[in-house]
């Protein structure tokens, strides 16, 4: 699947997106193995509660089911408007 | 409905104008701008918005259309500038129509709060000599939504 | 602070566009505009508004300054038209500007209300082949004052 | 004093205002006296309550004194807006 990053994810991660491999069953799996990778990865998803996260471009819960799943999104909390 | 996500300057005033002249049942319309302003030390550079092609326009559209779902608006507009952005320049505007007056500024607040914590906007604010600092998401503007939702 | 009182036909888009470009420290701007429209028969001719030469400047002013008092707002303009008026036109509008959306939303609500029960205006609606009827105040206007007082 | 009348008020009585020579200490007291005149006063006046009352411009209830004021007028619930 497609694993994207946006905002200050995307710049500890130092990458926009980047394709996973993965049987990770929900997001939260997910988290676990990229976390598992490199130490800027563990950096950026060291406190989960301040991200957010889109499965398929829709707004979702870490325990969301990947099932099916084209592409995820990380990012901190939006500031539109 | 139109649904704008742009990278180029808009003039807010001719957007309003527009979306009033395509208007022919209402007799009240609310606009909202937000603007660039600059930081108390006056040093702000830019700002810098970055956004999630493809989600964007898809969750602006949902939020569009549960306004509409909820307000009896003839038209409903909203605009969104991404990229850089100078001091003194309109970073997004919503408009609103509908018969009464209360029907038009409710579901204007209602796109702005969901807007603001709901679509895939994120703002950096570049000041002169740094490399920038992404803007903190509100308490106020996630406690905001809860107005929506009783 | 900007009220005008007029029995001219005045353009919304642009003094949205005067007001918005005379602020420098607003970053949320909200602007509101009631427009005449047809009855279901379409057989309006004109909306006629009366009011009370002296009084309106100074109650449109004292509702501005109590607006000013209960919210930080950098600007506020009320425009009102007198007179005879088309369908299309623009009757009057009101813009608020303040550092955040929530006081620039409640100020021009809390002008609305005000301004449709305390401002000496009275509509009456002229349909052909008839002498114009004056438009009732509706109970929902008075009782939107409510809000304000608790 | 001065008195005025606006929108379907003005319509009954006839005229826009009027100067009235009075001693009446309240608003309902002049009131009282304008309905003795004529019916169309009579008319004008017959339900209070869908009246207003602005003395010297400023809003005012039908128990306001009238010592010192040199203008009132009358008028239904406002429609601005």
């Amino acid at each position: 699947m497609d694993v994207l990053y946006f905002a200050w994810v995307r710049e500890r991660i130092g990458k926009p997106r980047e394709r996973v491999e993965t049987t990770a069953a929900t997001v939260m799996e997910l988290v676990a193995e990229l976390k598992a990778r490199e130490p800027r990865y563990e950096a950026a998803f060291a406190d989960i509660s301040a991200l957010r996260v889109a499965v398929d471009q829709e707004l979702a819960d870490f325990d969301a089911p990947l099932d099916g799943v084209r592409e995820v999104a990380f990012f901190p909390p939006m500031t539109g408007g | 409905m139109d649904i704008r996500v742009t990278g180029e300057v808009f003039d807010f005033a001719e957007q309003a104008r527009g979306f009033s002249d395509g208007l022919t049942a209402s007799g009240a319309v609310v606009t909202f701008s937000g603007i660039v302003r600059n930081n108390a030390a006056g040093t702000l550079e830019r700002m810098e918005i970055e956004h999630y092609p493809g989600m964007t326009e898809k969750a602006l559209r949902s939020i569009a259309q549960e306004a509409c779902a909820r307000w009896a608006l003839e038209d409903v507009l909203v605009i969104h500038r991404h990229g850089v952005m100078r001091v003194g320049e309109t970073i997004m505007m919503v408009a609103t129509a509908s018969r009464h007056r209360k029907d038009a500024f409710e579901a204007a607040e209602f796109l702005m709060d969901y807007l603001k914590s709901r679509a895939p906007f994120w703002k950096k604010e570049v000041c002169q000599g740094d490399a920038g600092d992404w803007v903190d998401a509100r308490d106020v503007d996630e406690a905001a939504l809860s107005r929506w939702n009783s």
